[in-house]
């Protein structure tokens, strides 16, 4: 009985970490893309603006909530919930650190609420049923504007699924199992964003697309479908969407960096110095909050930055430069893991060095085309 | 209305809720993006770097009434537009408020003719009128701050309707 | 054994609810969502049968993937909004000899074939876990698991092929 | 707007505009504003849509209609003036010059060359203002939002010069018949030499942002192709038409308040599309500060109006002391100078077009008509042409690219 | 007058026995309402005055015939040529054959000019009004049009019209 309310208890503490992460994610991204853009942003509720997110939390609650007339009722409710709900429990396979021991009771404490083996598929089958309230609210909401939004969603979804599904693979390859726990210990000697850069950086990719952040953020393309799929959405239903775009974030940023960046791990060469999460289990925590917090800055950073790309390119540029790239690159890194088994550990290198040509020459290939297609015009 | 309403009715003391609240709204006020004229550049310009309205929490500026708190009705609006102006006003989920930004909004400016409604107070109620043609950004933020004032002296009570 | 049971049959009567809702939903849409929900519930048995792979799969292809998709066609086809078709005039009857035939099978299974107890074989250490799976599939199956990659290929080119006819037209 | 299509739209009003699959159905009709983020204003688009394909676009415009042309009847020659300010709001200065001109030509009126200078080093600051603008919304538009407030940040400066010298910074009416309002104070020459010195680097920064990105490449490149007879027949001008390969631009061809004697290009490009748009108004930006920073150099000194005072009203100085100047002075505030009964077309290159003014007079001192040539006008009025076939997407950056200005149009 | 002008005005006069006037270097020739499509016809394909940079029309109420004078003016890019045409109309008849054919821009600018001056153009592909809503009554150019003035209101007689505006409620 005493492991159900351990699991019951981390469980909230990651839910309440999450939530409060995704409060103060929207504040960090206001601020960064204001100190972008050489304004200030808020700064007047609290100090520093650190209320700013309590502020819309408690406007957004006491505003009114609104149903189209014509909308269908059920799925309009169903919608903000279940878009909400799989950003949350997806979390649950990260591990967050290693495990330490409660005094007094003498009971070891696992920093991650779930170890399963197939940690990584689970991953997949969440996110990929997390498109379901997107469409469900853009349809529901008998809006011509918001059923766009929803039909972009799904298309968009489906075509970076499977690209994002091939990085997985290598992560999976690469650590030698599906238990995110093990693939983190795998990347205590070498992160795997190392040995697969360019993986890692389609997984990137792949994950701005899943969660519909800029440059890909079509389903609520502001200039081009108002606001997409929200568009009838007021108060605490709007928010639902708003915390589940902010809470995908984090959620995305941390897989990453649970497969690429070492997840909760140290740099490889702090290993055995006091900085190591071996020597302080407190660390654990501590090096994944910063290792996401600076990939959420190149979200930002991104956001700040690039125009958005067309509907059209976007499925193109998944279907026809990331998925064959990412099959590619499965190959080379399994051709990669054979040479080390058959012929000594430095043939690791072959995996970086050849996946890198592949990134080249798609790279290449993008370029030409759009040369060409500038010639063309 | 949403669960203010409800505490009105009952009468409730409900002074230190009230005044979160009303700090909540003028800290998070997300305005309409919506523009008529001149006064939209100006808007925008009290957007941009040099005058900076984010400082308020107000940059999220909301492609969809459904979203927004307050709208600021910046430039003239024409007889063909005004029953537009009042649909978007009656989709913005309550509470609402209106700034009317610059004279022709206010009362019509130097266009005193038949296309302009010569203000727009006969379409929408108003709570802050910003003069000027164009108001300057720091006019629209004075505006705005004054909006706060209002809005911070707001009671639940006041708001039930009968 | 008891609490594994009452998960059993909570999940059994949800899943078959789903399926009749599938079925007698007017709107094509909840009828996609009813689907979803079924597949979800299959997912669970999955797992309580030691199958966390065969439901994690099950989520993300049926459910993730090809749901989706059908919900993008619905979507995009407006279908909800058609007055409905009329059906084929053999269907009836022939959906009605059919479910006579299944319920049949189902009463003979159920009543008249005799199950002894306990002759069910244990499943090995390593079912349903992914690399159990693998063994399965690139050893004692690999000529089906090939078969039926052709078959999906032909599939997709198949589609591609009616597309690009379409185009041209 | 989001949801002023709860209601099916009808297809009875457009079943002239609109293909045979809007009637059965198949077709979806959208609309798309008058308030939508990327319409630039009160601009109503009815979309006829096959999925996310444009089939048919179909402009509805009015929604800004402010009644300036009737207005102006009403008022006198000087106090018409402004009016003019609010009409194209990102290009007051040009408007101010359009009408000046207009009624320098009305009632034969000559301007000394420092006043001439300061409009040309004013009207080339209005451009790259406009400009600068176009630059910042059409990045919004593809969501390169930082572009927006960088150039919002350049067009301060630019709007710091104007108050400045006029003492507003959007409705300056600086313009005056005859000359301008008074002359510029001694700060102006360094303020505007500082905008001159930083604002090249400034331009590098944005090409080096949108220019060659790859993105902001394919979403441009080939987009909304406009050729050169097609451009003509609608009455298109301005950087559109040269984008289209056209080599128009009255700055050159009939050059006015003294443009003949500045050195510089007339950007032209010859493929027509959203891209050659862009590279033609960024070029633009730079010919301009050349134009500004020429006459600025030779800024000549002497008066800012002319002494012909039967139209201009007389120096302050001079109201004390002599009674004839008191007269001129109180005739011109109260009826206003007579123009002949005639009328007159006089035409400017707008940083959208030719922007005209066509004037008419009727002996008194009113305009007995006005009307205005907007280039934004035939601008939007040949885009239902060239979106058919493309997405909504490139609706957005084809809308962005024409630089439309409701007020400019609706008038 | 610029000789290049001079000569096309004289053919014009040939072809349709037009006046014309001039002012301050600008040449306005009047033509009658029949004529105007065959002119602008003749004044694009001939003399390559390939665009129409304005088109409007007065007003010259009370007087009757010609009440109105609709006014193209035409632009030659290759020859750096402007040449204006009147047509007269008369307030009783208010119709004009439509350019749409010659010149792709007439199209909105007749639509302005119908819905500002009432005046219509037979064939034209899109007969609606273009700037004011559909149902809005007059054409608010004429100069019969009130301009629509109200008592702007200062302190000495806010209440008097505060009583009597309406203002929106909820």
């Amino acid at each position: 009985m005493e492991l159900w309310i351990e699991w019951i208890i981390k469980a909230f503490v990651l839910a309440f970490a999450i939530l409060t992460g995704f409060a103060y994610l929207t504040l960090y991204e206001r601020r960064a893309l204001a100190r972008i853009q050489v304004r200030i942003g808020p700064n007047r509720a609290g100090p520093q603006g650190l209320l700013q997110p309590i502020a819309d939390a408690v406007k957004l609650i006491f505003k009114e909530e609104f149903t189209p007339a014509r909308a269908d009722k059920f799925l309009f409710v169903l919608a903000p919930i279940m878009t909400v709900v799989p950003a949350m429990i997806i979390a649950a396979v990260i591990p967050l650190g290693t495990q330490f021991t409660l005094p007094f009771v003498d009971h070891p404490i696992t920093l991650y609420v779930a170890d399963i083996n197939v940690g990584v598929l689970y991953l997949t089958a969440i996110a990929s049923i997390a498109v379901y309230g997107i469409v469900l609210a853009g349809w529901s909401s008998n809006n011509k504007y918001a059923m766009l939004g929803g039909m972009r969603a799904s298309a968009q979804m489906i075509s970076y699924e499977i690209s994002l599904g091939l990085c997985f693979v290598i992560a999976i390859m690469l650590g030698n199992s599906m238990s995110l726990l093990d693939i983190v210990g795998a990347q205590k000697n070498m992160w795997f964003v190392v040995i697969q850069p360019v993986g890692a950086l389609i997984f990137m990719v792949t994950t701005l697309a899943e969660v519909n952040r800029a440059p890909f953020d079509m389903p609520e393309a502001e200039q081009e479908l108002t606001a997409g799929y929200h568009s009838e959405y007021s108060g605490m239903k709007f928010a639902l969407f708003f915390m589940a775009e902010y809470e995908k974030m984090i959620v995305i940023s941390m897989i990453a960096v649970t497969l690429y960046f070492g997840g909760f791990r140290e740099f490889w060469f702090l290993q055995g110095t006091v900085f190591s999460v071996d020597h302080f289990w407190w660390l654990g925590p501590i090096y994944l909050l910063l290792k996401v917090v600076v990939l959420l800055f190149f979200m930002i950073w991104i956001r700040a930055t690039w125009p958005r790309i067309r509907y059209d390119r976007l499925m193109a540029f998944g279907w026809k430069v990331l998925l064959p790239l990412s099959l590619a690159l499965v190959f080379l890194t399994a051709v990669g893991i054979v040479l080390v088994q058959q012929l000594g550990s430095v043939y690791i290198w072959f995996i970086p060095i050849s996946s890198l040509i592949a990134g080249l020459i798609a790279v290449l290939l993008v370029n030409l085309s759009l040369r060409r297609k500038v010639a063309r015009a | 209305m949403g669960v203010e309403q409800k505490l009105g009715n009952l009468g409730i003391v409900t002074t230190t809720l009230e005044t979160t609240v009303n700090w909540a709204r003028t800290n998070a006020m997300w305005p309409m993006l919506f523009g008529l004229a001149c006064c939209a550049i100006e808007m925008m310009s009290a957007q941009a770097a040099d005058y900076d309205m984010s400082r308020f929490g107000m940059e999220l500026m909301r492609p969809s009434p459904r979203q927004s708190d307050l709208m600021i009705v910046a430039g003239r609006v024409s007889r063909k537009m005004a029953p537009v102006l009042r649909r978007l006003y009656d989709q913005m989920p309550e509470p609402k408020w209106v700034i009317a930004m610059g004279d022709c909004a206010s009362c019509g400016g130097v266009f005193n003719n038949y296309a302009v409604v010569q203000g727009v107070d006969e379409v929408v109620p108003v709570d802050v009128y910003v003069a000027g043609c164009p108001p300057r950004p720091e006019a629209l933020i004075h505006g705005v701050v004054t909006l706060f004032e209002k809005v911070k002296g707001e009671k639940f009570k006041d708001l039930v309707k009968a | 054994m008891t609490a594994d049971l009452i998960t059993f049959f909570i999940l059994a009567l949800i899943a078959v609810a789903a399926a009749l809702g599938m079925l007698l939903s007017r709107s094509a849409i909840y009828s996609a969502l009813f689907l979803v929900l079924n597949f979800g519930v299959v997912a669970v048995f999955y797992i309580l049968l030691d199958a966390p792979f065969i439901a994690m799969a099950q989520v993300s292809v049926y459910a993730g993937a090809i749901m989706v998709l059908f919900l993008f066609v619905i979507m995009l086809l407006g279908t909800e909004t058609l007055p409905a078709s009329k059906a084929l005039p053999w269907q009836r009857p022939l959906a009605y000899f059919l479910a006579l035939v299944l319920l049949g099978e189902s009463v003979y299974l159920l009543f008249f074939r005799k199950v002894a107890s306990g002759d069910i074989p244990q499943p090995i250490q390593s079912f349903g876990t992914p690399q159990g799976v693998g063994q399965a599939l690139f050893t004692s199956y690999l000529l089906p698991f090939e078969a039926t990659s052709v078959l999906l290929l032909i599939a997709m080119v198949g589609a591609i092929v009616l597309t690009i006819r379409e185009k041209g037209k | 707007m989001s949801e002023y299509q709860l209601q099916e739209i009808p297809v009875g009003p457009y079943r002239h505009l609109v293909s045979e699959r809007a009637v059965s159905g198949e077709t979806m009709l959208l609309n798309m504003g008058p308030q939508h983020p990327s319409t630039h204003g009160v601009l109503r688009l009815l979309l006829e849509l096959d999925g996310e394909v444009v089939v048919n676009c179909i402009p509805d415009i009015g929604f800004l209609h402010t009644g300036v042309e009737k207005n102006m009847e009403a008022k006198t020659y000087q106090k018409a003036e402004v009016m003019t300010d609010r009409l194209d709001y990102m290009n007051n200065m040009g408007n101010n010059l359009a009408y000046v001109m207009a009624v320098e030509k009305l009632v034969d009126l000559d301007v000394p060359p420092r006043a001439q200078a300061l409009r040309v080093i004013l009207t080339e600051l209005q451009r790259i203002a406009s400009h600068l603008v176009w630059l910042g919304t059409s990045g919004l538009d593809l969501a390169a939002m930082s572009m927006f407030l960088y150039c919002f940040r350049e067009r301060e400066i630019i709007l710091d010069i104007f108050e400045l010298v006029s003492g507003q910074r959007m409705m300056v009416t600086y313009f005056r018949p005859g000359g301008v309002w008074r002359d510029v104070p001694v700060e102006f020459e360094a303020a505007v030499r500082n905008f001159i010195k930083i604002f090249p680097k400034r331009i590098d920064e944005y090409e080096a942002l949108l220019t060659k990105n790859p993105l902001w490449l394919d979403r441009m490149v080939g987009i909304g192709k406009l050729d050169a007879a097609t451009a003509l027949q609608h009455g298109v001008t301005g950087p559109m038409l040269r984008a289209s390969g056209v080599n128009w631009d009255l700055r050159k061809t009939r050059p006015y308040a003294g443009y003949e004697q500045y050195d510089f290009n007339v950007p032209v490009e010859t493929k027509g599309d959203t891209y050659a748009r862009y590279i033609v108004r960024v070029q633009e930006l730079r010919e301009s500060l050349k134009i500004v920073e020429q006459a600025l150099n030779k800024l000549p000194l002497g008066p800012v109006h002319s002494d012909n005072r039967k139209f201009v009203p007389p120096p302050r100085s001079e109201i004390g002391t002599s009674m004839e100047a008191l007269i001129h002075h109180f005739k011109l505030w109260t009826e206003g100078f007579p123009a002949p009964k005639a009328s007159v077309y006089s035409a400017i290159e707008s940083p959208r077009g030719e922007l005209g003014v066509y004037l008419e007079g009727d002996g008194g001192p009113k305009p007995y008509r006005v009307h205005w040539r907007t280039p934004s006008f035939d601008n939007l009025s040949v885009i239902s042409k060239i979106v058919k076939g493309h997405l909504v997407a490139d609706l957005i950056a084809i809308l962005a690219s024409t630089d439309i200005v409701l007020g400019d149009i609706d008038r | 007058m610029d000789n290049r002008l001079e000569k096309i005005v004289k053919v014009l006069q040939e072809k349709a026995g037009a006046a014309y006037e001039e002012f301050r270097g600008e040449v306005h020739v009047f033509i009658a309402p029949g004529q105007i499509v065959d002119a602008l016809t003749f004044l694009r394909d001939e003399h390559q005055f390939s665009l129409l940079s304005a088109m409007t029309a007065v007003d010259y109420w009370p007087k009757q015939d010609p009440r109105f004078h609709v006014i193209y003016q035409l632009t030659s890019l290759t020859q750096n040529l402007s040449l204006q045409l009147r047509v007269p109309v008369s307030g009783g008849l208010l119709k004009l054959p439509t350019a749409t054919q010659v010149f792709q821009s007439a199209n909105w600018r007749e639509r302005e000019i119908f819905d500002m001056f009432g005046i219509e153009f037979e064939g034209h592909p899109d007969p609606r009004r273009i700037l004011m809503p559909d149902d809005w009554e007059g054409h608010p150019l004429r100069k019969d049009y009130p301009l629509g003035y109200e008592e702007p209101q200062f302190t000495f007689n806010f209440e008097e019209i505060d009583l009597r505006k309406p203002y929106a409620k909820e």
